[in-house]
């Protein structure tokens, strides 16, 4: 296992792996996403309380579910920076880190799309989900204006790492904090409804393809960049030099 | 965890020299400071490293001190990585970069009161004799912003008086020192020697001491 | 024991304390009830002082809902299906307003024993249903709601 | 080695005298930061309303935001100048653990910026129209949060303090960070004018404080490492 792991830290031998599997990871993404956009946003019938709006929710909670993932990502390529000094480590999170600010900000844009039919608003205080995206989306920003105010790549590397190990932490507090300061947005009501009426099966099965194409598009991404990275970072290692001549 | 006690292992010369570094490579940026770079620092000895400017002199000592971790090989204190026994190693090392350590709002005594007491206790009667050691009686109550740079210097060699470390890391501690106290430096370095200590320093300079050695990076 | 492993046991034994402090005052925190808002029994129980700027949980009662057809002054009634708070409001009602549906509203009580409302807050159902579903559902009787499908909005 | 080796805790201490003592002698480093706090606050008024009931409803939320901003101002000399005088190596090369040194530093900002403005809470508080019964809630939230922002923003000046020009790099780092001490100390003190019991918020940030306390110093004392490396 430990074979593998460390394994994995060698940039050449990330490069190869990903080059062998990336054709069958867009395929997969091609197909789930275009199922997903198509039947979600065009075939899907009407939710019974939010009409045809509901469709935009397809799109947004698997936005929303997949740039949960980016602090976590984030916290567990930070402590590999910080113990094992792996540099590929710190590639994906270089990489993670701007993924995760667009991300965020699709998040917040097709939310504040839907709430602007559904509660009148485009922007809504109350919403604690909102509010603690867009406070993740500081985060990040922050994370990735310290890596480009730091010259040394190694300090950079190490204090992002750091950086987002804190901010991971910080995002649950933000999280809970916020949820606390305005129990509003889909938590439970303060009367509860009788709410043990079955969901429409469709509305689960697209949102779990787009989620699943989501999942993949963040992986696909992660790794064309991190894959740039590489051979911008290791443009001196003799693999990458023999990777362009035979190119040319 | 390794243990305290001597590692049995096959490098068993290194395991009574006070510093030995085995295969030091360190980069910066893509560009190689050093490689393969060997020494040893026994017990007595002044080792005085040469090197162009950008030769990676102040890297070297600032890998030494375990300020800077960017570097691969081996450097050990008496056989063990000082990685595994940082404290230890801390508490018999005195380090002296090109930023000296001195507050200039604060005065020569207040701040080797608290420099000096970061490692061990020390009263002001050693504090006071020390200052006037390296010529700076007279000044010990005056703020530090006051001072020349070269009686800066000085404030912060004092703590090699005080000191009992048995290394000293000096990082070009010459360079704003005037003719006499280059001399006295010089013997504070020979006495440190010869008192089974040892000294680690960067210098244009030629140094007069007896037991100096060399290492010339670049 | 040696010197260095006493220190980085007295940092280990620090954050284990400050950590016990910290789960310690976690369980009294969570013992202290704090709600955002009053459920409408506790305002019938006069939980509530006079003039005190609070928010109130509940359901917008069935049958309830009055509005002015001159102004946007709105009358209904939330309840817990225990006891039921009036409420009047003027304004414009959010989205997801219905009768049936749990809101917020955030005010004080005037001295007719009237809940005015500054702002009034929807929540929405945590469950997405197709209308088709819905019918089924309100046809089986499944539901206490018993408003119409809403169409495109 | 001699016999003669400090305690840990003669180093803290030594430690923490030091920075008081620098800035006692450095006042302006600390007069500043405290004006700009009152000058922000009394801004309000003039910014959005003179009417008390307005005042009152946004005196909590004014002052700690205020908080947020003066502490951010003089979190920078908390280790600039040890950095750019070399005092900071000495402190990385103490044979103690570093995570006490930065302890004792931090405590010793807390008292000279943090603490002041508790202080003078009660004055503001007056200044905004907040009704007497919350000035004691608002004293104590205070009192919790101002060293947990002292903690936290410790790690961001420890990351940034390499940084040639930093700009407003700190306030991007640390101000969303102290998003939570800014809800559990207004809602501590909206809750006292509503006349409930602000105690769950408060021991909520009791919790923050001492979570703070045992993690944030082992975050600092990394990314000193870090930016001195």
């Amino acid at each position: 296992m430990w074979v593998w792991f460390f394994k994995l830290g060698s940039p050449k031998w990330f490069y190869e792996l990903s080059g062998k599997w990336l054709p069958w990871l867009v395929a997969a993404m091609v197909i789930f996403m275009t199922i997903g956009l198509v039947w979600g946003l065009l075939f899907l019938p009407p939710d019974y309380q939010q009409g045809f709006t509901s469709r935009i929710l397809i799109v947004h909670v698997a936005v929303a579910g997949t740039s949960l993932a980016f602090f976590p990502l984030m916290f567990v390529a930070g402590t590999i920076t910080l113990v094992w000094r792996m540099k590929l480590a710190d590639m994906v999170a270089k990489n993670a880190a701007i993924l995760g600010a667009w991300f965020s900000f699709i998040t917040l844009a097709t939310g504040s799309l839907w709430g602007s039919v559904m509660w009148g608003t485009w922007w809504e205080w109350t919403d604690s989900r909102l509010v603690s995206m867009l406070f993740q989306l500081f985060l990040l920003l922050g994370v990735i204006s310290l890596r480009s105010a730091l010259e040394d790549s190694d300090a950079a590397a190490k204090a992002c790492a750091l950086l987002s190990i804190v901010g991971c932490i910080n995002v649950v507090i933000i999280k809970y904090s916020v949820e606390w300061w305005n129990t509003l947005h889909q938590v439970s009501s303060p009367v509860t409804t009788d709410t043990s009426s079955p969901n429409g099966p469709e509305f689960w099965i697209a949102t779990l393809i787009m989620i699943v194409a989501v999942y993949l598009f963040l992986t696909v991404s992660l790794i064309l960049s991190t894959r740039n990275e590489i051979l911008e970072r290791e443009r001196k290692a003799q693999w990458v030099k023999d990777l362009v001549l035979k190119a040319k | 965890m390794s243990s305290a006690a001597p590692t049995a292992s096959s490098n068993s010369d290194t395991d009574t020299i006070m510093l030995a570094a085995r295969g030091l490579f360190c980069a910066r940026d893509d560009r190689v400071l050093f490689k393969n770079l060997n020494f040893d620092l026994p017990e007595g000895q002044v080792l005085q490293v040469q090197g162009s400017n950008g030769s990676g002199k102040t890297t070297l000592m600032r890998i030494l001190c375990g300020l800077n971790d960017g570097y691969e090989g081996s450097i050990k204190w008496y056989g063990q990585e000082i990685e595994d026994q940082a404290a230890n190693f801390f508490s018999s090392l005195l380090y002296i970069g090109h930023r000296v350590g001195v507050a200039k709002v604060l005065t020569p005594v207040e701040n080797l009161r608290w420099s000096c007491s970061l490692k061990q206790a020390v009263s002001d009667e050693e504090i006071m004799a020390a200052l006037k050691e390296v010529g700076l009686r007279g000044f010990e109550e005056s703020p530090c912003y006051t001072l020349s740079a070269g009686q800066q210097q000085r404030v912060s060699l004092a703590r090699l008086i005080i000191s009992p470390a048995s290394l000293w890391v000096l990082d070009e501690p010459f360079t704003t020192l005037d003719r006499k106290g280059v001399e006295r430096l010089e013997q504070i370095l020979q006495r440190q020697a010869q008192a089974g200590g040892s000294v680690m320093v960067t210098t244009h300079h030629s140094l007069n001491i007896p037991e100096l050695a060399m290492l010339s990076l670049g | 024991m040696k010197p260095h492993r006493r220190k980085k046991l007295g940092i280990i034994l620090f954050i284990a304390a400050g950590l016990s402090v910290a789960v310690g005052f976690t369980a009294f925190a969570l013992k202290q009830n704090i709600n955002m808002f009053y459920t409408p029994t506790q305002v019938a129980e006069g939980e509530v002082g006079p003039g005190q700027h609070f928010r109130i949980g509940g359901m917008v009662k069935v049958g309830t809902v009055l509005g002015a057809d001159d102004s946007l002054k709105v009358n209904f009634v939330a309840t817990d299906f225990v006891s039921d708070v009036p409420i009047q409001y003027e304004g414009i009602l959010p989205d997801l307003f219905r009768e049936g549906q749990g809101i917020v509203a955030e005010g004080e009580m005037d001295a007719a024993g009237v809940f005015q409302a500054s702002r009034v807050l929807a929540k929405h159902d945590e469950n997405f249903m197709s209308p088709e579903v819905k019918a089924a559902l309100d046809a089986a009787g499944a539901s206490a709601d018993n408003h119409m499908p809403s169409g495109t909005n | 080695m001699t016999g003669k080796q400090t305690t840990t805790s003669a180093a803290f201490l030594a430690t923490l005298k030091r920075d008081l003592l620098i800035a006692f002698k450095k006042k302006n480093d600390i007069v500043n930061p405290f004006m700009f706090f009152i000058i922000v606050v009394s801004l309000f008024p003039i910014g959005i309303s003179p009417e008390s009931d307005r005042l009152t409803e946004i005196a909590a939320g004014v002052i700690w935001i205020s908080v947020l901003l003066a502490s951010m101002l003089s979190m920078d000399n908390l280790y600039r100048s040890d950095f750019e005088d070399g005092s900071l190596e000495q402190l990385l090369l103490s044979p103690h653990p570093l995570f006490f040194l930065v302890l004792a530093k931090n405590i010793s900002h807390w008292l000279v910026s943090g603490l002041p403005v508790v202080l003078v809470s009660p004055l503001l508080a007056y200044m905004l129209a907040l009704p007497e019964e919350a000035y004691g809630t608002l004293f104590l939230s205070l009192l919790l949060g101002t060293p947990i922002m002292s903690l936290v923003g410790s790690i961001a000046v420890a990351l940034t303090v390499g940084l040639g020009s930093r700009g407003l790099i700190l306030a991007v780092i640390t101000l969303p960070m102290s998003v939570p001490v800014l809800i559990f100390g207004t809602l501590a003190v909206q809750s006292t004018l509503n006349s409930q019991s602000p105690l769950g918020y408060l021991s909520l940030m009791l919790v923050m404080l001492s979570v703070s306390v045992s993690l944030a110093p082992l975050a600092s004392a990394a990314a000193l490492r870090i930016s001195v490396n």
